[in-house]
């Protein structure tokens, strides 16, 4: 990272720490929603935007991390313990459904997060004595840390942001490992990437396997945030909505699916004016951005950003004729 | 570290060993009972008509088609059941007929990328440095395929040239003992390929590494090759010397008869 | 761990980082928060202009205490959490009184917050749990499924002489809320249940479901689902002759259903507090002006939205005060009478937990209409 | 036996509908490699059409037919083919499934703000009787909907294997490029294919919304089934799609009934799950050439 991306960095950390401060407790649940979202769409950004996998069940995976975080805590554990033993429960049960998946082809990922996204809808409704049914469970405390409560929502809100923090340090640092080279090298070429080494398979596994466990996080910070977890919460059409995150704002790109975390929770914001046309507005909007640009916003951005400097000189020009 | 050198002692010893290769489609015998060795050190150039049964057999070396009978072996070893990562791990490196570099990466991470799952494990190429301590070996590698003052550019960025030496250089990365070039001179224009023929040559003499290529351009083949096989109907019709090759009446047959 | 322990050290915990509403102002700002998008758009619709309807009416008569009232809308998008979200802004935004939520897994969430924040919150929900849980600041415009199902069981067991009865229900939790207060009803009756059939949300195909039932033995069925999959199920079991009465809610028989179901509903029997057609002129007044007004038909949360409304304004004037804290206080153990406030339409008294009790009717579907087969008084 | 009966002929006839959105998904899958997850809007839709025509232009129920008809080539065809898969084709396929998902919600919420939000009453083309098969209770729609909807397959079968624009269209779907050098129109036969998926999905509302009733909501659970239909049949074939479709009716049917009403709409999925395992390329599809 050079110098001037690391002020910007800074900045942005400055700012979200400013955010709340004499904002309602509303606002602040909303930026509380959006870092939640954020690391959701981060873990769903390592499958879709760095291995190349299309997996519908983000928010199945956030249910499993809300639900395990919740029952823990309810039960006395505290959330320290909970919340990673959330995130292991939702890494394994992605190895298991990935491996037979990817063994077979590669779009049957699709498929198979599809409909275990409804089959988790259906246990977390159906096995009353564990979950609460469709009434879900409620009372789900917010933790303590030595002496830190995070009851008051900007305690909530610091403690959201530190953990966000933490995960973007460490995906960052992911991302350019060598794994995270191969992460890239297997959505661009994956015969190639094969060809020189990289298990392929063992790769988009754990790739998969690690953004569900980003998802189980997620789901750690949303049931204490709410204190009330119910299985619709984490429904297809969620899933749907965090997949919508990552690719309006740009797959692939680090920054990519904070941006369209932020654009998805804050939109209805905006265009609450229009009342019931909203959601038509913003399905409208979705549709022309994935015509005009596939890329999402960061890619339209560079788009715009190309050509207001004008077309960078290719390497092989400037070297002329020396090939 | 990957030795790069190959020891001397082991010039002459067989990398590549083909016994009775068979593979009929349907009916039709694509390679019908080939058998031959490479030896360390040697550039082999595999040559015959449209049809002849190269590709099929390449394709039994590298494990991609199962063979009806026969066996392959690489440095003994026999490649029956092994994945592509896995061949690449037993020191088999390739290049494929279509150019394929990775476009959205930089040429030095594309040379990483070739070399980094041959050092340490899955939990040092995770917390361990984010280059595998690569950067010095591959920017060396770079540089002697000419392509240092381009290290940090895009690889999509490159002229095609450019990317097929890239394309070729990421073969060598991780040091193998043998590698298989795929028509390394398709759609290259002439400057290019003598360029890129230097390199191998070079290559091959500096660090002792054994080639079998593929290719249709007759005069790359017969100029970079020690050793040329002939194949056509699925078996080897022709085997000698680039000079043997030219004079021999069958291939000539062969290639204009057919 | 006792749930209303943790969630009473919940509340005060919260209650200290909450700011209360300023309290002086020119304005009364009542903040209404439904169901305008999504599954539940039709009820949270219904429930929002009912209010509205409701709203500039009093304005038109004066507002509350002589102050105008400014209704603002929240979109709960049927989902609970966006809607504890929306309950949240409204209190941010100085609510002195809430409307809403319409669906019952949206307002067990919602009117934590509201509790919190010591806001009074009229709800269109019927699930039993909502008055069970303490809550001194939610208050219903309808009663909730406890106090509906022993009526219609009364009428099951003294009325029909049934000993035997089979239950489908929709497998949400409207659906799961009605089913577990009517089984229970049904158990301390000693009434057998014979098939427990839930479906799915939104369900098209009941074969399977009239299937079950039909070969269970029961002597009636009761049927609580949603109105479009009423409508769904009364074909399929005019389809398949099933013969022993279907009794539900208003979910079963109102006019949408019969609308949609045709000759199918003929026979069905519902259990009916607020209905455009309940047999009184007040009731039906309303529901004329209505679709006047929005070019639709109301529904019963329509009218729930309407009293709810009417209701903040009473118990205010009653209070004589803008104080929301005292507001929900006077409504425990009210009782108001549709005689002294029109607005109500029907009688309507509230117990401690916010539970409302009411006159209601017992419904037969006859050639295409609804007729009162009997009055039953309120419990 | 006659429960057991009951189930299996209602569901077949469910099931035939559901057929007609999994073929429709198939054939696109083939000819332009589209994921369409609008496809359960896509039969939801026409029946607003006929409602339209019936209630707002005053049109005979057979003629708002054919105006549903014509307009949902128009917009689900045509429009949806030049100006929403075409300008993507280029980008592979995840920009694809992201705007037809937007589409999707975008159909959905259109109907419900501008037409309504509740479920509508729609015309039957026969007139409702209950007949007896054998102590089972069959409606005369329920016959129509599997008469039709099998004489649809069979004239789509005939068309695709029998005539020379079918087999061009086959051809394309299998090999695009060696269907150009053959001298095949590929756009034309692509456009085709977008076309006879608006016809399906047109005909198949005609034939639900009777039953299902015309809601704006209604493509959800028939989307996701016709994805579960054409993924258990086999992707690459019109059959497969025909014989998923009927399988899942019937198999929702028999669950609710002898597995568990709680779970029924797990079955479909677990079916699904165990046909990626065990039989990748579906009940009746061919395996393709693994892509390693």
């Amino acid at each position: 990272m050079n110098s001037r991306n690391l002020i910007l960095v800074l900045v942005g950390i400055a700012a979200l720490i400013a955010a709340p401060l004499g904002q309602g407790n509303y606002v602040i649940y909303v930026l509380c929603s959006w870092l939640i979202f954020s690391i959701a769409a981060m873990g769903l950004n390592l499958t879709l935007g760095y291995a190349g996998q299309v997996s519908l069940a983000q928010a199945a995976f956030m249910g499993i991390g809300a639900y395990t975080t919740a029952l823990l805590t309810m039960a006395g554990v505290h959330w320290i313990f909970a919340a990673p033993a959330a995130m292991v429960l939702c890494f394994v049960i992605g190895l298991v459904l990935g491996y037979p998946a990817l063994r077979v082809q590669h779009h049957f990922l699709a498929f198979v997060t599809l409909a275990f996204s409804t089959l988790t809808f259906l246990v977390l409704r159906n096995e009353e004595w564990l979950t609460g049914g469709s009434l879900g469970l409620v009372g789900i405390m917010r933790p303590k840390f030595l002496g830190f409560d995070t009851m008051p929502q900007l305690h909530f809100y610091y403690f959201t942001l530190a953990v966000f923090v933490l995960v973007a340090l460490l995906f960052w640092g992911l991302v350019h490992s060598p794994w995270g080279r191969a992460f890239k090298a297997l959505r661009e070429n994956p015969i190639r990437a094969n060809s020189l080494g990289v298990d392929i398979r063992r790769m988009t596994l754990l790739a998969f396997a690690i953004g569900s466990a980003l998802g189980g996080l997620a789901g750690a910070l949303a049931a204490p945030l709410v204190q009330f977890i119910d299985p619709p919460a984490f429904s297809l059409m969620h899933s749907l909505k965090i997949l919508l995150m990552v690719v309006v704002g740009g797959s692939g790109y680090f920054f990519g699916p904070i941006l369209g975390a932020g654009l998805v929770i804050v939109m209805p914001e905006f265009l609450r004016f229009t009342e019931g046309y909203y959601l038509m507005i913003y399905a409208a909007m979705v549709l022309v951005l994935m015509i005009v640009c596939p890329t999402g916003l960061i890619g339209l951005g560079r788009k715009f950003a190309s050509q207001f400097k004008g077309r960078s000189v290719r390497g092989d020009l400037k070297e002329g004729a020396k090939l | 570290m990957t030795a790069h050198v190959r020891n001397a002692a082991d010039a002459g010893a067989s990398v590549l060993s083909v016994r009775n290769i068979s593979k009929a489609f349907g009916g039709i015998k694509a390679v019908d009972d080939v058998s031959f060795d490479v030896n360390s050190g040697e550039i082999l150039g595999l040559i015959g008509p449209n049809g002849s049964g190269k590709s099929t057999l390449f394709n039994c070396i590298l494990g991609q088609l199962k063979p009806d009978q026969g066996e392959v072996r690489v440095n003994g070893q026999s490649v029956a059941g092994k994945r592509a990562c896995d061949l690449n791990k037993l020191g088999v490196g390739r290049t494929f007929q279509m150019l394929q570099v990775f476009p959205q990466m930089t040429v030095l991470e594309n040379i990483i990328l070739a070399g980094q799952e041959h050092q340490g494990t899955m939990f040092t190429r995770l917390f361990g440095p984010s280059d595998a301590g690569l950067t010095e070996e591959a920017a060396k590698l770079i540089d002697f395929f000419r392509l240092g003052h381009l290290r940090d550019e895009l690889a999509g960025s490159l002229s095609y040239g450019q990317q097929k030496l890239l394309d070729a250089a990421m073969a060598f990365m991780a040091g193998p003992s043998l590698v298989l070039l795929d028509e390394p001179a398709g759609g290259v224009n002439l400057t290019m390929l003598e360029n890129l023929k230097e390199r191998l040559v070079a290559f091959n003499r500096e660090r002792g590494s054994t080639f079998v290529v593929i290719e249709h351009n007759m005069d790359f083949v017969m100029s970079l090759c020690t050793r040329i096989l002939v194949l056509a109907g699925g078996r080897i019709i022709a085997e000698g010397t680039p000079a043997e090759i030219r004079s021999n009446p069958e291939v000539i047959e062969a290639y204009l008869g057919g | 761990m006792n749930r209303r322990h943790v969630f009473a050290l919940a509340a005060s915990a919260l209650l200290l980082s909450v700011s209360a509403p300023a309290f002086a102002q020119e304005t009364v700002k009542i903040a209404n928060i439904s169901e305008l998008s999504g599954p539940g758009a039709t009820s949270g619709v219904n429930w929002r202009d009912g209010a509205a309807m409701a709203i500039e009416e009093i304005n038109a008569g004066g507002g509350i205490l002589g102050k105008q009232v400014q209704l603002s809308q929240y979109d709960s998008q049927s989902d609970a959490q966006t809607s504890r979200a929306m309950v949240q802004k409204a209190i941010d935004e100085g609510a002195f009184a809430l409307l809403g939520t319409v669906y019952s897994g949206s307002t067990i969430v919602n009117m934590l917050v509201a509790q919190q924040a010591g806001i009074p919150q009229m709800t269109g929900s019927e699930a039993p749990k909502i008055t069970q849980l303490g809550n001194p600041y939610i208050f219903r415009t309808s009663f909730g499924a406890q106090k509906s199902m022993p009526k219609i069981a009364a009428y099951l067991q003294d009325e029909m002489k049934v000993t035997k009865v089979a239950v489908a229900w929709v497998n949400t939790e409207f659906g799961k809320g009605g089913h577990d207060a009517f089984v229970a009803e049904m158990k301390e009756r000693g009434i057998e249940i014979v098939a427990d059939v839930p479906s799915e949300n939104a369900q098209a195909d009941f074969a399977a479901d009239v299937v079950k039932l039909k070969g269970s033995g029961a002597e009636a069925i009761f049927v609580y689902l949603t109105e479009e999959e009423s409508a769904r199920f009364l074909r399929e079991a005019r389809k398949q002759g099933i013969s022993v009465p279907l009794v539900g809610e208003t979910t079963l028989i109102g006019q949408k259903v019969i609308d949609l179901a045709g000759e199918a509903s003929n026979g069905a029997l519902g259990h009916v507090s607020l209905t455009p057609d309940a047999p009184v002129p007040a009731v039906q007044e309303m529901a004329k002006k209505f679709e006047e007004k929005y070019k639709y038909r109301a529904d019963h949360n329509a009218i729930k939205g309407y009293i709810g409304a009417y209701a903040i304004k009473y118990a205010t004037e009653a209070v004589g005060e803008l104080d929301s804290q005292k507001v929900a206080e006077k409504l425990h153990g009210l009782t108001l009478k549709a005689a002294e406030n029109p607005g109500i339409l029907i009688d309507i008294s509230w117990d401690e937990t916010g539970e409302v009790s009411r006159e209601s009717y017992l419904v037969e579907v006859k050639d295409g209409k609804q007729t009162v087969k009997a009055t039953l008084p309120a419990n | 036996m006659t429960e057991f009966l009951q189930v299996v002929l209602s569901g077949l006839a469910t099931g035939s509908i559901y057929a007609l959105a999994a073929i429709g998904f198939t054939l696109l899958w083939q000819a332009s490699q589209t994921i369409n997850f609008a496809q359960g809007e896509f039969v939801m839709l026409p029946a607003f059409f006929v409602l339209i025509g019936m209630h707002v232009l005053g049109m005979p129920l057979i003629a708002a037919m054919i105006f549903a008809l014509i307009l949902s080539l128009i917009l689900l065809g045509v429009i949806f083919k030049k100006f929403v898969i075409e300008p993507m084709l280029p980008h592979g396929t995840l920009p694809i499934v992201m705007a037809t998902i937007a589409l999707g919600i975008l159909m959905k919420e259109t109907v419900k703000e501008f037409y309504s939000a509740e479920a509508q009453p729609y015309p039957s083309l026969v007139a409702d009787r209950t007949l007896d098969f054998f102590g089972a209770a069959v409606s005369t729609q329920d016959i129509l909907n599997l008469v039709v909807s099998m004489l649809v397959v069979v004239a789509l079968q005939f068309f695709l294997s029998g005539t020379r624009t079918g087999r061009s269209m086959q051809a394309t779907a299998q090999n695009p490029q060696v269907a150009e050098i053959l001298g095949v129109n590929i756009k034309r036969m692509v456009l085709y294919t977008f076309l006879i998926n608006a016809a399906l999905a047109a005909v198949a509302s005609f034939l639900i919304s009777p039953i299902y009733l015309a809601k704006f909501s209604n493509g959800e659970p028939i989307g996701l089934v016709a994805f579960i239909a054409a993924i258990v049949g086999g992707f690459n074939q019109i059959r497969g799609a025909l014989v998923g479709g009927l399988l899942i009716g019937v198999v929702d049917n028999l669950a609710a009934i002898y597995v568990s009403a709680q779970y029924r709409a797990a079955v479909p999925l677990i079916l699904l799950i165990v046909i990626i395992l065990v039989r990748p390329q579906g009940l009746l599809g061919k395996a393709e050439g693994r892509a390693v």
